[in-house]
C-alpha cells in the first residue's frame, strides 16, 4: 500500500510552496483583482514556465519535463493554496490534456512546446449560456473548416493565443482549434465573481477551424477531458480549502472575545472540525482521482467525479466558513478571505457544476452496479 | 385563527393606504429588494418623504404627542410598514437613529437637549448614528476600549469606533466609552451623544467584499464633549446602552436579497436535455424547503404581529429571523449560480439572469450573517434568552476591564 | 390579524393537556408497546370518545360536538405531546373527514355518528407496496359492489370496524367503504418501527364495497383527504416536536460532565436552538394549514403540504437530537426518547412521505407562479 | 501513488489468505453486516476460530513472541484482517479484551499474573472486558465514583460501572475505581484487574431500543480483591487508563450497516410514475454525497495503512471514520424508510425490502452516534487533538472530586 505521494513528489511539493509563498503572495492576487484591466499576472506565469511547472506532465520529447501526473496535482495543490491568479488550469488542465488525449503527433508537436515554455496560453470553449452544456445547447457550427458561433462563459478566453472549441459539423459535435488571432474571431471581456480570473464571451465569425479528434467524437472528448481537469483542479481545491482552514485556525486563535480566544468556544472548534473532516475526505478522494488519471484506469470517470465533488464541496464549505470564523472582518475587501470565497465558486464552476459531476458519478455507478 | 384587521386597524390601513396613494407611487411587484444603496440623490429623497410621513402623523406612529408622533400602537406602526412597503418609497437611512438613538436622548437627556434635537430627527432633517462597536469588541459589545477622560466640565475622548452604519451620512451620534478601565468591563462605561461634524471626528468607510460600503470606521482624537452630553451617569453607561439595544430587535426588517420564487423562474428557463431544471427532483426539493422556511418566517412575523394587536408584548419567536434568512439567502444563492453551471460565474447585469441578483445575494450573504449578530451569537442568544439555558463560562466578569485577557 | 389559537381554543387545549397527562403517562404508552396483542389502548380510546374529541368537527346534526377545525387542531397538538397509542388520526382525520368530505347525507348519518360515540374504529386503506401510492399502484379492484385486492400497511387496520379503501372500478380510481367484518376481508398484524400504533396488512376477496364519492375520483379524493389529515397530523408532530425539545433542554440541564451542566456546552446549545427554530417554523406553517382548513381555502393543498413538509422535519429533527442530548441514556428502551424517535417517523409516513409532500407543494407553487 | 503490497506485504498477504482458505469459508458478496449478535452458539464458533488463528500465528500479529504474537508488524495486522473480512469467520468478542485489557496487564500486572493470563486470553479461551464508564461519568470517562477501600492486603470495592461491552460472557475485567476522593478527579484513581465470577459482581444487560444489548451495568458489592491485582501505582489510574484507551482508536472498525450500494439497489425497485426512484435527481444527488463520504473514507484507511506500511505512525486523519459513518447511517436509513413511503414503516424481515436492514439501521444509528464516543466529543477531539485548538475550560480540574459540582 503506498497511497500518498513518494518522497521525491513531497519534494517537489515543498519546493512548490517555497517559490509560490516568495512569488505569489496576496498582493499579487490583488494586483489582478483590482486592475480590470489585467487578466493575469504576467511576472507569475513567467516565473512558473521558467520552472516548467506547464510542462511537467507533458513528455520530454515535446518539450515538458515529462514528470508525470502526480507530480502535476502536487504543483496544483500548492496552486490552489495561493489563489494564482495564472491562466494554468486552461493551458495544462484543459488545453494540453485534450491534446495528449485526441491529438495526433502533429497537433502534439506544434502545440505542447508552445504550452510547455509558456509562449502560448490555451483555453477551452463549450458553454453557449446559462445550464450545463449538453449536445443541444451546442449552437456552434463549423463548415467548410470555419467556425461560427458564440461561447460564453470562456475562461481565459481574453489572454489565450488559442482555443479548443466544442461545435457542430455536419450536425455531429467535435472539438476544434481555433487560433484567437484569427480575423474571425472577436473577444470580450466580461464581469465575474473572481476578478482574479479572466473570462471573456468569444464570438466567432467564419474563423479557421481544425478538428481535434475524430468527428462526431467532440462531446465524449470534451467529457473525458473535463474528467483529466477535474482531478487537477480537485487538487487546487483542496489546496485553497486546507489554506482557507488554516487562516480561520490561526484567527480564531488570535481573537478574543469575552476574554478567551474565540478558538476555545465551541461552536467555532465544531466548525473547524467540520472543515478538517471534509478537507480529509477531499483529499482521499483526490488521490485517488490522481492515481485513476496517473494509471489511465477505467475508473477514471468515477474517480474523477469523486474528486471533483468532494473537492468543490469541502473548498465552498471551508470558504464560507473561514469568513464566518473573522466574523467583520471576515467580510472586508481588505482581508483575504473573500479571494477564496471566489475562487472557490471559480473552480467548482470551470469544468461545470456539482449537479453535473453527481449525475456522471451515478451514472457510473448505475453501470457498474448493474454489472 | 384569521388575518383579519380588527375595525380599528381596518380602518387604520384605509388611513394609511389613502394617504400613502396621495403621496407615493405604487410599487412594481417583480422588483427585488436592492440590498446596499445610500448615494446622495437617494439621501434627498429620503428626508423628503420622511418630512412628509412626520407632517402627516405617519413617522414613529408609536411616539406622543408631546414629541410629534401621533401617539399611536405598535401595531398601527406595523400596519403602516405593511402598507408602505407595497409603494416606491425611497430607503430609510433614519431607523437606528429614531428606532436607538433618540429614544436613548429622550430617556437621558436633559429638556433643552431634547427640544432641540428630537423634532428635527423625526422630521428626517438630521440623522444620527450609533457608536458602539469596537476593533477589538465584534460580538463582545462591551468591550469598549474608546477612552473619555474628564478634563474640568469637558471630556476628552480618544479611540475608534467600527461598523458603523449610516455614519458617513449622520449629523449625530450617541457613543459608548471607558471612563474607570480599574472596574470590571460592564461598569466603567459612560454613554455621550455628540456632533459628528466636531473636529477630531473622522469617519472612513469600510469596503465590503459585496462591493458596497454599508459600515463605517469612526476615529476620535481629542475630541472634546461637555458633560451636559452625557447620557445617564458616569460609569452607568452599560445600562444606557441596554435602553439602547432594547429597541434594537425591533428593526429587524424582513426578506431581502433573492427569494424562492426568484430562483423557480430562474430554474423555469435554465434548459436540460430533459426539459428545464424546474423538472429537477433535487432542485424541487430544495424548493420546497425553502418556501417552508420563508413562509414559516412570514406566519412567524403574522404571530408576532397578533401579540402586538392583542396588546402583548411578542414572544420569542421574531429571534428567528435572521439567523434562518441569512444562511438560506447563501444557500440559494449558490444553488443559481450552480443552476447557470459555467456560466454562473459572470457576474455582469447585463449578461447574467435577474440583473446578476443571485450572484450579488452570494457576495453579500457572508456580511448578513455576520452583521448585527453573528449565526453563532444569535443561537446563543436563543438558546440563553428564549430556552433559558446557562450562558458560557465568563472569565471576564469580576476582573478590572485593564486586566481582561484580550491576547495583546 | 388574529394568527393564534383564541382565547376559549387556548382554554381547551389546556384541559386537553391536564387530561392527557394524567391518563396518557407514558406507562399506558409502554402498554401497548410491550404488549404485541395490544394494537392501542382501550381505556384511553374510551376516555377519549367520553370527552367527545373524536366528534370534536363533527357537526352535532351528525353527532359531534361540532366545535371547529382548529379545536381538533389544537387536541392533536396535545395527542402528539403525549404519543397517544389510539386509532384517533385513522378514525378522525382520515376517516371522518372523508366521510364529510365526499359522503352523502346518508354516509354521514350512518357512520359519523359512530365515529363520534367512538362506537365505530375506521381506517384509510391506500398502499399496497413499497413507494408512493400514485395511480398506476392500485391493484385494487372492485367489480358488481365487489372488493378484491390486497392493502399493506393499513395502520390500525388490525383494529378498526369500517375501512375507506383506495380501489379501481371499471378501469378508474374510487373510493370504497368496505365492513371489515365481512366475511371477504383477511387482516394480518404486521411489526412495525413504532409498535405503539397497530398496522395490518388487508387482504379482500369478493368484499362488499360501497362507493364513496364520484366514480374515478377516487385518487383526487384520496389526495383531497390528505391534505386535510396532513393538517392536523402536522399539530401532532409540532406537539412531539415540541416535547422532545423539553425533554432535552430538561436533561441537558439537571446533566453533568467535567463539573458543568452540559446546557452549558456550545454544541449543546445551538442544538436546542436549531430544535427551536425549526419547531417555530412547523408551528407558522401548521397554523397556516390549519386557517387554510378550516376557512376551506383554495391555498389549502398548498398550506397543507407546507404544514407537513416543515412538521415533519421538525418532529425527525427535534426526536433524534432529543436522543443525542440524552446521551447513552438516550437509546435505552428505559429511557422514553425512542417513543418520540419512532413516532416521528410513524406520522412522517402515515400520510405518505416528504417526497410526495415537496413535489405536490411545488407543484402547487408552479400553478401559482405560472398564473 | 497506488494500491499496490511491497513485495514483503505481497508474501505475507499470500501467506494469510491461503491460511484462511484451508481454514474459513468464503463471504457471500452480498452478505450486509449484521450489527448486534452474541449468542451462545456464535460464541462457542468465535472462541474456536480465535483459537485457530493463535494457533496459526494469525492471532494479535503484532505482539511479541514470548506472549504467543508472531512478533508481525501493524500493517501485516491490517493485511490479516482484510483478509479475513472477505470470509465467513464468527463475530470478534475479544477485540476489547486483546486490544485494550490485556495490553494493560502485560504492562502493569506481576509476572505471575502475565504468566497465567495472558495465554489463555490470546488464544479465546478466557474474554477480558473493560470497566471505565459510570453512570454519573458518560462522556467524562474519569468522572469515576466507584469506591475501593484499603482493608489490609485487600481492596473492598463498591460501586457501578455502564456501558460495559461484552460483560455477560467476560471471565475477567480491569476496572478503574476512585482510591482518594479528597484529591482532584484525575488523581485519586487506581486500577486493578478482576475475576468477574467474583463474589458481589453483578451484570445486568442493558436493553437499548434497537432490541438488542451489547452493553450492560455492572454493580460491585463489597467485591474483595488482592492488593497483586493493582495495575499501576496507587492513585495512579488514570495514567494507566491512558495506556489503556491509548489502544482504543485502533479498535475502530470498517462500516457497518446499510450503504449506498443497499440503497442504490432499493432504490433500483422502487416503482415511481416516471420510472424507478433511481431516476430521480435528489435521490442521485443525495447517492453521490453519500458514495464520496463512504469512499472517501476508505481511501483514508489507505492512507493511513500506508503510514503503518512505510513503519510512521498513522496521521489524524483516522480520527473522522465514526463521525462521518455513524450519522450518514442514519440519514441514509431514513432516506430509504422514506422512499419505501406508507410501507417504510413496516419493519418485518419478511416483507421489508433488504430484511429490514434499513430499518434496523435507523434504530440502531442512534446508539452508534452515541457509543465510544458522542458526536460531539468526537469534534472536540479532532478539534483539540488534531487541530491543537484549546479546551474548554474546566471548572472540575483543581478541585477535591468530592467537591466538583456534579447538581447531586
Amino acid at each position: 500500500m503506498n497511497f500518498d505521494y513518494s518522497d521525491d513528489q513531497k519534494f517537489l511539493k515543498g519546493e512548490a510552496r517555497k517559490f509560490l509563498e516568495a512569488r505569489c503572495p496576496a498582493s499579487v492576487v490583488r494586483g489582478v483583482l483590482n486592475d480590470d484591466a489585467k487578466s493575469y499576472d504576467a511576472d507569475l506565469w513567467k516565473a512558473v514556465a521558467e520552472m516548467g511547472w506547464l510542462g511537467a506532465a507533458i513528455p520530454e520529447q515535446f518539450g515538458g519535463l515529462g514528470l508525470g501526473k502526480i507530480e502535476l496535482c502536487a504543483i496544483a495543490e500548492e496552486l490552489g493554496r495561493v489563489v494564482a491568479p495564472i491562466p494554468f488550469a486552461s493551458t495544462v488542465y484543459f488545453m494540453a490534456e485534450a491534446v495528449m488525449l485526441a491529438g495526433t503527433d502533429q497537433h502534439k508537436g506544434f502545440v505542447l512546446p508552445k504550452i510547455a515554455s509558456g509562449e502560448w496560453i490555451g483555453c477551452f470553449a463549450t458553454s453557449e449560456g446559462p445550464g450545463a452544456v449538453t449536445p443541444s445547447s451546442i449552437k456552434a457550427v463549423v463548415k467548410d473548416g470555419k467556425l461560427t458561433g458564440t461561447k460564453i462563459p470562456v475562461t481565459d478566453g481574453d489572454c489565450a493565443n488559442i482555443a479548443v472549441v466544442l461545435a457542430n459539423e455536419n450536425g455531429k459535435p467535435g472539438l476544434y482549434f481555433v487560433n484567437l488571432g484569427d480575423a474571425g474571431v472577436q473577444r470580450e471581456t466580461l464581469k465575474t465573481l473572481d476578478p482574479t480570473r479572466g473570462v471573456a464571451k468569444l464570438t466567432f465569425k467564419d474563423a479557421g477551424a481544425w478538428r481535434l479528434g475524430g468527428e462526431g467524437d467532440g462531446f465524449a472528448l470534451m467529457e473525458q477531458v473535463f474528467d483529466r481537469a477535474a482531478v487537477y483542479l480537485a487538487f487546487e481545491q483542496v489546496g485553497g480549502a486546507d489554506r482557507s482552514l488554516e487562516m480561520a485556525k490561526a484567527y480564531a486563535l488570535e481573537r478574543y472575545a469575552f476574554g478567551r480566544v474565540i478558538a476555545s468556544y465551541q461552536a467555532i472548534k465544531h466548525k473547524l472540525a467540520d472543515m478538517y473532516v471534509k478537507n480529509e475526505l477531499a483529499r482521499s478522494n483526490a488521490y485517488y482521482g490522481g492515481w485513476a488519471l496517473a494509471t489511465d484506469a477505467a475508473e477514471l470517470p468515477l474517480a474523477a467525479s469523486a474528486a471533483r465533488v468532494a473537492a468543490s464541496d469541502a473548498f465552498w464549505f471551508a470558504s464560507k466558513e473561514n469568513i464566518q470564523t473573522h466574523g467583520g472582518m471576515g467580510f472586508t475587501w481588505e482581508v483575504d478571505c473573500h479571494l477564496y470565497y471566489r475562487r472557490a465558486k471559480q473552480l467548482g464552476l470551470v469544468a461545470g457544476g456539482a449537479k453535473v459531476w453527481k449525475e456522471r458519478l451515478v451514472s457510473q455507478l448505475e453501470r457498474r452496479n448493474a454489472a | 385563527m384569521d388575518f383579519n384587521d380588527s375595525s380599528d386597524e381596518a380602518a387604520y390601513r384605509e388611513k394609511a393606504r389613502a394617504w400613502l396613494s396621495a403621496n407615493a407611487k405604487k410599487k412594481r411587484s417583480d422588483a427585488s429588494e436592492a440590498m446596499e444603496s445610500e448615494d446622495n440623490a437617494s439621501m434627498k429623497a429620503s428626508k423628503a418623504w420622511q418630512a412628509k410621513k412626520a407632517a402627516g402623523g405617519f413617522a414613529q406612529i408609536t411616539w406622543p404627542k408631546e414629541w410629534g408622533g401621533p401617539g399611536g400602537t405598535p401595531i398601527q406602526q406595523v400596519i403602516f410598514n405593511q402598507e408602505e412597503a407595497n409603494f416606491d418609497v425611497p430607503p430609510n437611512p433614519f431607523q437606528i437613529g429614531l428606532g436607538m438613538c433618540v429614544p436613548t436622548v429622550m430617556t437621558f437627556a436633559d429638556d433643552a437637549t431634547k427640544q432641540r434635537y428630537v423634532g428635527p430627527a423625526l422630521r428626517g432633517e438630521e440623522i444620527w448614528c450609533q457608536l458602539f462597536s469596537e476593533p477589538a469588541g465584534g460580538s463582545d459589545v462591551a468591550a469598549v476600549r474608546t477612552k473619555a477622560v474628564r478634563e474640568g466640565d469637558d471630556w476628552i475622548i480618544n479611540g475608534q469606533k467600527v461598523w458603523t452604519t449610516g455614519a458617513q451620512f449622520s449629523d449625530f451620534g450617541i457613543v459608548l466609552v471607558r471612563t474607570d478601565p480599574d472596574l470590571p468591563k460592564h461598569k466603567g462605561m459612560t454613554m455621550f451623544w455628540l456632533d459628528m461634524k466636531a473636529p477630531g471626528v473622522e469617519v472612513k468607510p469600510i469596503h465590503q467584499m459585496s462591493g458596497g460600503s454599508s459600515f463605517n470606521e469612526v476615529y476620535f482624537t481629542d475630541v472634546r464633549l461637555k458633560d451636559s452630553q452625557r447620557l445617564g451617569a458616569v460609569n452607568d453607561g452599560w445600562k444606557t446602552a441596554l435602553v439602547t439595544l432594547m429597541n434594537e430587535r425591533l428593526a429587524v426588517g424582513g426578506s431581502t436579497g433573492t427569494q424562492y420564487g426568484h430562483i423557480l423562474e430562474l430554474a423555469r428557463g435554465v434548459k436540460t436535455e430533459g426539459g428545464t431544471m424546474l423538472k429537477d427532483g433535487g432542485f424541487r426539493e430544495k424548493l420546497a424547503d425553502w418556501y417552508v422556511q420563508t413562509e414559516g418566517l412570514k406566519f412567524t412575523r403574522f404571530r408576532t404581529m397578533t401579540a402586538l394587536s392583542k396588546g402583548q408584548t411578542p414572544g420569542p419567536e421574531s429571534s428567528i429571523g435572521k439567523v434562518i434568512a441569512a444562511t438560506q439567502m447563501q444557500d440559494l444563492a449558490n444553488a443559481a449560480v450552480e443552476m447557470e453551471d459555467q456560466y454562473g460565474i459572470l457576474n455582469d447585469e447585463e449578461l447574467s439572469p435577474l440583473k446578476a441578483a443571485f450572484q450579488s445575494s452570494l457576495l453579500f450573504a457572508p456580511g448578513l450573517r455576520i452583521a448585527g449578530g453573528t449565526d453563532e451569537i444569535l443561537k446563543n442568544i436563543i438558546a440563553e434568552r428564549v430556552l433559558g439555558l446557562p450562558g458560557d463560562i465568563r472569565v471576564d466578569k469580576d476582573v478590572a476591564f485593564k486586566d481582561a485577557p484580550t491576547g495583546r
